[in-house]
């Protein structure tokens, strides 16, 4: 002890980095644990309430589009790639493929919401509504605040990449990039979640 | 007013007063240890002109033993705790000779289905009442406790008895009176606007005398339904 | 940055959260005055003027056939606060049957027929809980019309409403000689009452657009008086024997005689008995007993 | 006060004052300070609110059926005539409890203190968010908002208790409550995102900008138990929010999530509501947990006694904390060999409270003990907590909660925890925390008068409560008298209510106090306390931005009465000649791992006053 009272060193200028990572994409970590628990909630209740009525429970595909629904998936995970292709560009300093993998993912995003728009229209049209029995309710709960989720998360990289065509982004600072991908994944990994217990299981 | 427990007429309520008066015994030595403790300290090393406080950043011997102290005593108590909790929830402790009585419990009211002779619930010969649970003395009895709206929980202070009763849920609890009287069930759940009167007479009656009053009761009840 | 000029800061950010709140506080008010509203616009309406000269009537009788429903006998020891008020007839309940085959109990009122609009009477109808009954059994009102309930209990009765057009309300009057004032906006025939402290206390409130409706006596006879000549669909509602309907033309200052001719096989199911059913039925069972009602009438 | 030797840390300086328009400096600040004062004044509003709430409470309790004096006022759908209506009644009970638990007391201990002292406590110039921070007050105020307007809306506002248990806060037709309880709904739904926002905002400030040498083992205790209330937020309010949302589309969309109707199950809700539950519970105990270990070691002028130990309290507490919710459902139809588990993990639990308690004591021992008010508040809070721990023994253990549960032993019990121990932290913080807050003292005397007029009343309220409930008085009903068991039971609830209503006043009487030393109380100097903590390194109260220049910490947070000083304080950025023989070995792995090991050059130089 008595040694570091002695020894003298600049690296003491700077404030603590507790994680040598910078504050936005440690809040967004932080942020993402705590949706996490919001959809652990969500999932965890249609468990329990599916074991509680598993007798009633319809067989996959019975009421939902299944095909579909794996398209729009597909959709999804090629959004995550994008965005993965978006930060790689900006790291190297390709501003230009930066902004098209951003558009890109934007896009695509939007095309996942609209499918979503479209199912949620047959599924009401053929008479399938949150107040038809808990698979319903379930299944529009928990499919809509994801799909609530996913819009957001369009909204925000569509800011992102209007900002990056402005050239608000360069090789040394590119943040909103990196954060917004770490919401984006997130997203997308809950998706693949939702997908397995609600459709296919 | 007086600090006891009311007067206490079923069987499990023996075990749960003992447990209780002994957590009583235990928390209060723990209440005047500290209390004493902090008011002694408060005195003793009040500030003074000159005086030094002394400098320490605590010891690893004071709190390995105020960290086990409590750690054993918690222990020895869930132990305790877990037994007769056994004895009185465990699905092996429900007596199988037992009286089966129907409780279904409604914004405000308490709905009590007897079975006819067969002893047993859901068939013709039942018959219901509406707040009045009467029950032979010295006779396990097991309650099949439902809900027909809200959550509402079925509490006879003097059986140390309460349950909640869930809409939904056929929940059954089981006791055994060990004194004639007359009780009352209250409503131990807030369940709306009426929650506060949600009462119904409990009679505890010795065998003969619930006989007669049963029987009469069913007469009443088929007599009604002609 | 000075303490002083901290504390106007705070004083303004209130000012301002304050003000939002009073708006909150209307906006949640508002919400709710919409079918009142409405009324009130159906009250002020001219109403179309009925010449006395020219008043007619209509009188008649609810008839009964066939076995009678048991009345039984409702056991009030648990609050004997009411039992008290019954010295010597025993409370029963209330499908009230006269000895000669009169339906008493049952809701006569214009169904079609009458044009324009009818100012609610100022007047309230009053429906009052006395030795744990509803008093009346049966209560017609006009939309808009001011029900005035009272309990002359000294115990907790609560007023459980279960409509399907209006607004319900659940509310509760736990001393002798309370009031509260209520109104429905909209026709409907009939909006259920119950009281949940007591099983055994139902009432049954029909509400219409116009003064036209009575409800037949102990010896089945109901009149509706200063009507404007025309023609008629005239109703009558039992709850346990549904609902019955038949035209009637009566010209100026007449009186016409309509019969309503009940059997014991139009008993329905979906009406509340006096004794308790033990039964575990949805979150809206209230609505399925109002609708049963409704249907009696349908399958007429 | 003498000027403060202490170690430049060289950073440039990031924050320059220069004028800012009214509104952005002092209604929509980005500043903690300013957030942490606005969280203030906000949580005293509804202290007070959900005080009267509770004085109306305790006079239908105290004088059933009777006429509230100028109750005739309210109107004919709460209290006709001025006699409370039964209705009426439930809604104040579930309304009390939801202003003191999620608009009282949990603002106060976070939204405040979290708000004002992390940034100042761990050396930075603000919050790493600071207009998140803005956004966190400014979605709570329409949270509060809507909650006030919800007592005006047909069918009156929320009447099935705090816990909102279903069916009866799902279905209208059981409550006679629709749109009171969706208003209820909504309006936590909205707090819980504000308060979600606070916490990502708490926890990356601490992780990420803590000044140089201010490692995890130099933080303030007030810091750290904030920190760890950060997390429990984070990790539960969002639970809340999914089953508040599933209860809002079982009233309004005709779902069935806890309706039995088709398969829904009533206690689904129990499960999801306790599983935040209960950690909110410790949210609203840990701060103050923190608050007292800061004053009670300023108090005895003493280190505080077993700094880690406090620290892994804190952490296993948080921890068990998730682990135990099912310990309110004992007698719920849960599955009583649950009922076994959860009663272990309870009884766990109450291990590391008794660690900090003895810890608290040991601070006292042998320390040179200074009477000042926010001292006898945080001495107090530990006496009353004492009462509150044990008697959470009882319900621990299930077969005696069989008998007490859901009755007065239960509300004694939290509010020896929550008014008795949080309460009582809070306002010890206030008294503490005011002269850095607002540049002014309180008068001492007065604090001791509210203190000791508080203390007394509290427990003539509320230890009578354990006897109720012995006797079998039930929760949340409006009038015993009605049952049989709890005839001769009255005096002794009108003899709580009397007290009660005079604690409502001592209330009234600080909030006098406040707002007259806000503008009357004789100017605080910077460290009033002579207090070792980085905030009180700062001048009163401290500029915008905090810090000229970041400070350098070389000390623990409680170096008081070191053998090398002249005085019987130093602070955590003074004399780095001097060293703090706490667990030496820890810290040292400890600045190993932050890479902050190496102090700086030696220089002196007046930090912040300038």
């Amino acid at each position: 002890m008595t040694s570091h009272a002695a020894t003298v060193d600049s690296t003491a200028q700077r404030p603590e980095r507790g994680l040598g990572v910078y504050d936005k994409k440690v809040g967004m970590w932080v942020f993402l644990c705590s949706e996490v628990m919001f959809f652990t909630g969500l999932i965890g209740s249609y468990i329990i309430l599916r074991f509680g009525a598993s007798d009633v429970w319809p067989m996959p595909g019975e009421v939902l589009n299944v095909p579909v629904t794996a398209v729009n998936t597909f959709l999804l995970i090629c959004s995550s790639v994008t965005m993965v292709k978006a930060f790689a560009a900006a790291e190297v300093g390709d501003l230009k493929g930066m902004r098209l993998y951003l558009l890109a993912t934007a896009v695509i995003g939007a095309g996942f919401v609209g499918v979503q728009v479209f199912e949620y229209n047959q599924l009401i049209h053929h008479g399938f509504l949150p107040s038809s029995g808990l698979y319903g309710a379930t299944f529009f709960t928990m499919t809509g605040f994801h799909g609530l989720h996913v819009t957001v998360g369009v909204i925000c990289i569509a800011w992102v990449t209007a900002k990056a065509y402005r050239g608000g982004y360069t090789q040394e600072d590119h943040e909103g990039v990196e954060v917004i991908g770490l919401y984006w994944h997130f997203v997308d990994l809950v998706w693949i979640i939702l997908f397995t217990v609600v459709y296919l299981i | 007013m007086d600090w006891s427990l009311p007067l206490n007429a079923s069987t499990q309520g023996e075990a749960i007063d003992n447990l209780f008066w002994l957590i009583f015994w235990i928390t209060v030595t723990a209440f005047v240890v500290v209390e004493a403790g902090v008011l002694w300290f408060l005195w003793k090393y009040r500030g003074r002109k000159g005086r030094q406080a002394r400098y320490t950043h605590g010891n690893a011997t004071a709190e390995v033993i105020w960290t086990t102290i409590p750690a054993v005593v918690m222990v020895f108590l869930g132990i305790y705790s877990g037994r007769v909790w056994a004895s009185i929830r465990s699905s092996d402790s429900y007596p199988d000779d037992a009286l089966t009585i129907g409780v279904m419990a409604k914004q405000f009211e308490w709905i009590v289905t007897y079975p006819g002779e067969d002893r047993m619930l859901g068939n013709a010969d039942d018959f219901t009442i509406r707040n009045r649970f009467e029950i032979p003395v010295n006779e396990p009895v097991v309650v099949m406790l439902e809900s027909e709206d809200a959550i509402h929980s079925f509490f006879i202070p003097e059986m140390r008895v309460k349950q909640d009763a869930v809409p939904g849920m056929t929940i059954p609890i089981w006791f055994e009176a060990i004194r004639t009287g007359e009780f009352q069930i209250a409503c131990a759940e807030l369940c709306g606007l009426g929650h506060y009167r949600m009462r119904a007479r409990v009679v505890v009656h010795d065998p003969t005398s619930y006989e007669a009053w049963y029987d009469e009761r069913s007469a009443e009840a088929f007599a009604a339904e002609e | 940055m000075t303490r002083k000029a901290w504390t106007k800061g705070l004083a303004a950010s209130w000012i301002v959260a304050l003000a939002a709140c009073g708006g909150g506080g209307n906006g949640g008010a508002g919400e709710d005055t919409g079918g009142e509203a409405g009324a009130a616009a159906g009250g002020d309406a001219a109403a179309p003027a009925v010449d006395p000269a020219t008043a007619a009537t209509i009188r008649g009788v609810v008839t009964y056939e066939g076995v009678s429903p048991t009345m039984t006998e409702i056991d009030m020891s648990e609050e004997p606060v009411c039992a008290e008020k019954y010295p010597t007839d025993r409370p029963m309940t209330e499908q009230v049957v006269s000895a000669d085959g009169r339906l008493a109990n049952a809701f006569v009122y214009v169904k079609e027929g009458l044009a324009g609009e009818w100012p609610a009477p100022a007047e309230p109808a009053a429906l009052d809980q006395v030795g744990c009954r509803y008093d009346p059994h049966i209560l017609g009102l006009q939309a808009g019309q001011t029900l005035l309930i009272t309990n002359s209990d000294a115990v907790l009765h609560n007023i459980n409403t279960q409509p399907t057009a209006n607004r319900g309300f659940n509310i509760s009057q736990p001393q002798a000689g309370m009031v509260s004032h209520r109104e429905f906006s909209r026709a409907e025939v009939m909006i259920p009452v119950k009281c949940d402290v007591h099983g055994w206390m139902h009432a049954f409130l029909g509400i219409v657009d116009h003064p036209y409706h009575a409800v037949s006596l102990a010896d089945g006879t109901f009149e509706i008086a200063s009507l404007p000549p025309g023609t008629y669909t005239i109703e009558a509602w039992h709850e346990v024997y549904g609902t019955m309907s038949q035209e009637v033309i009566v010209g100026d200052s007449e009186t016409a005689e309509v019969a309503f001719a009940y059997s014991a096989d139009m008993a329905s199911a979906d009406v509340p008995m006096a004794e308790p059913l033990v039964l575990t039925h949805g979150p809206d069972d209230g609505h399925e007993a109002a609708h049963g009602a409704g249907n009696a009438g349908a399958d007429r | 006060m003498a000027t403060i030797v202490a170690e430049a840390s060289g950073m440039p300086v990031l924050v320059v004052e220069h004028e800012m328009p009214f509104i952005r400096k002092y209604v929509f600040s980005t500043d903690h300070k300013v957030i942490g004062i606005q969280f203030l004044f906000f949580s005293l509003f509804f202290l007070l609110i959900g005080g009267l709430l509770a004085v109306l409470i305790r006079y239908q309790l105290g004088w059933p059926g009777k006429a509230i004096p100028g109750g005739g006022v309210l109107p004919e759908s709460m209290a006709p005539q001025g006699i409370m209506l039964p209705e009426f009644y439930n809604s104040l009970v579930t309304m009390h409890g939801t202003f003191m638990v999620f608009f009282a007391i949990m603002p106060l201990l976070v939204g405040v203190y979290a708000n004002y002292l992390i940034p100042l406590q761990i050396g930075a110039h603000d919050m790493a968010f600071p207009k998140l921070n803005m956004a966190s007050f400014w979605i709570s105020v329409p949270a509060g908002l809507m909650m006030m307007a919800s007592f005006a809306v047909e069918g009156g506002a929320a009447g099935a208790g705090w816990t909102s248990y279903a069916p009866l806060s799902a279905r209208p037709d059981l409550s006679g409550v629709s749109l009171g309880q969706q208003m209820w709904i909504v309006s936590l739904v909205v707090l819980g995102l504000g308060s979600i926002l606070g916490a990502v905002n708490y926890v990356t400030t601490v992780i990420n900008n803590r000044a140089p040498g201010m490692t995890w083992f130099r933080l303030p205790l007030a810091t750290w138990a904030l920190f760890i209330s950060a997390i429990l937020i984070l990790l539960s309010m969002p639970v809340l929010s999914a089953a508040m949302i599933m209860l809002l589309f079982d009233q309004t969309i005709g779902t069935n999530f806890f309706l039995p109707a088709e398969g829904g199950q009533p206690l689904l809700w129990q499960h999801l509501f306790w599983f935040f539950g209960h950690p909110e519970v410790y949210i609203l105990i840990l701060p103050a947990m923190g608050f007292v270990s800061e004053i009670i070691a300023n108090g005895s002028r003493k280190p505080i006694f077993g700094y880690h130990s406090m620290v892994f309290a804190l952490i296993a507490i948080a921890f068990l904390g998730f682990l135990v919710w099912g310990h309110h459902m004992f007698q719920s139809g849960m599955n009583p060999a649950l009922g076994m588990s959860f009663m272990i993990s309870t009884l766990v639990i109450s291990v590391p409270s008794a660690i900090k308690v003895f810890n608290w004591m040991g601070t006292l021992w042998e320390g040179n003990i200074q009477f000042h008010t926010p001292m006898l508040f945080a001495v107090g809070f530990v006496m009353l907590f004492v009462i509150g721990g044990l008697s959470g023994v009882y319900m621990a253990s299930t077969p005696v909660d069989i008998y007490i549960h859901d009755t007065y032993f239960i509300v004694a019990h939290i509010h020896y925890v929550l008014l008795g121990g949080s309460l009582f932290a809070i306002f010890g913080a206030i008294y503490y925390w005011f002269p850095k807050m607002f540049g002014r003292m309180i008068n001492d005397t007065a604090g001791k008068i509210h203190f000791f007029a508080t203390f007394i009343l509290f427990n003539l309220t509320f230890f009578p409560m354990h006897g109720l409930g012995m006797k079998g008085m039930m929760r949340r009903i409006y009038d015993p008298a009605q049952y049989e068991h709890l005839s001769e039971i009255q005096d002794t609830n009108t003899m709580v209510s009397i007290a009660a209503i005079a604690l409502f006043g001592t209330g009234i009487y600080f909030l006098v106090l406040f707002f007259w030393s806000l503008f009357k109380g004789k100017k605080a100097p910077a460290n009033p306390w002579n207090a070792t903590t980085l905030e009180w390194q700062t001048p009163s109260p401290p500029r915008h931005g905090n810090w000229s220049e970041l400070p350098v910490v070389y000390h623990g947070p409680y170096e008081y009465s070191h053998p090398d000083m002249d005085r019987d304080w130093l602070a955590q950025n003074e004399r780095p000649d001097i060293v703090s023989p706490a667990h030496p070995e820890l810290t040292d792995q400890v600045l190993a791992e932050t890479g902050a090991s190496e102090e700086p050059s030696p220089g002196t130089h007046t930090d912040g006053a300038g």
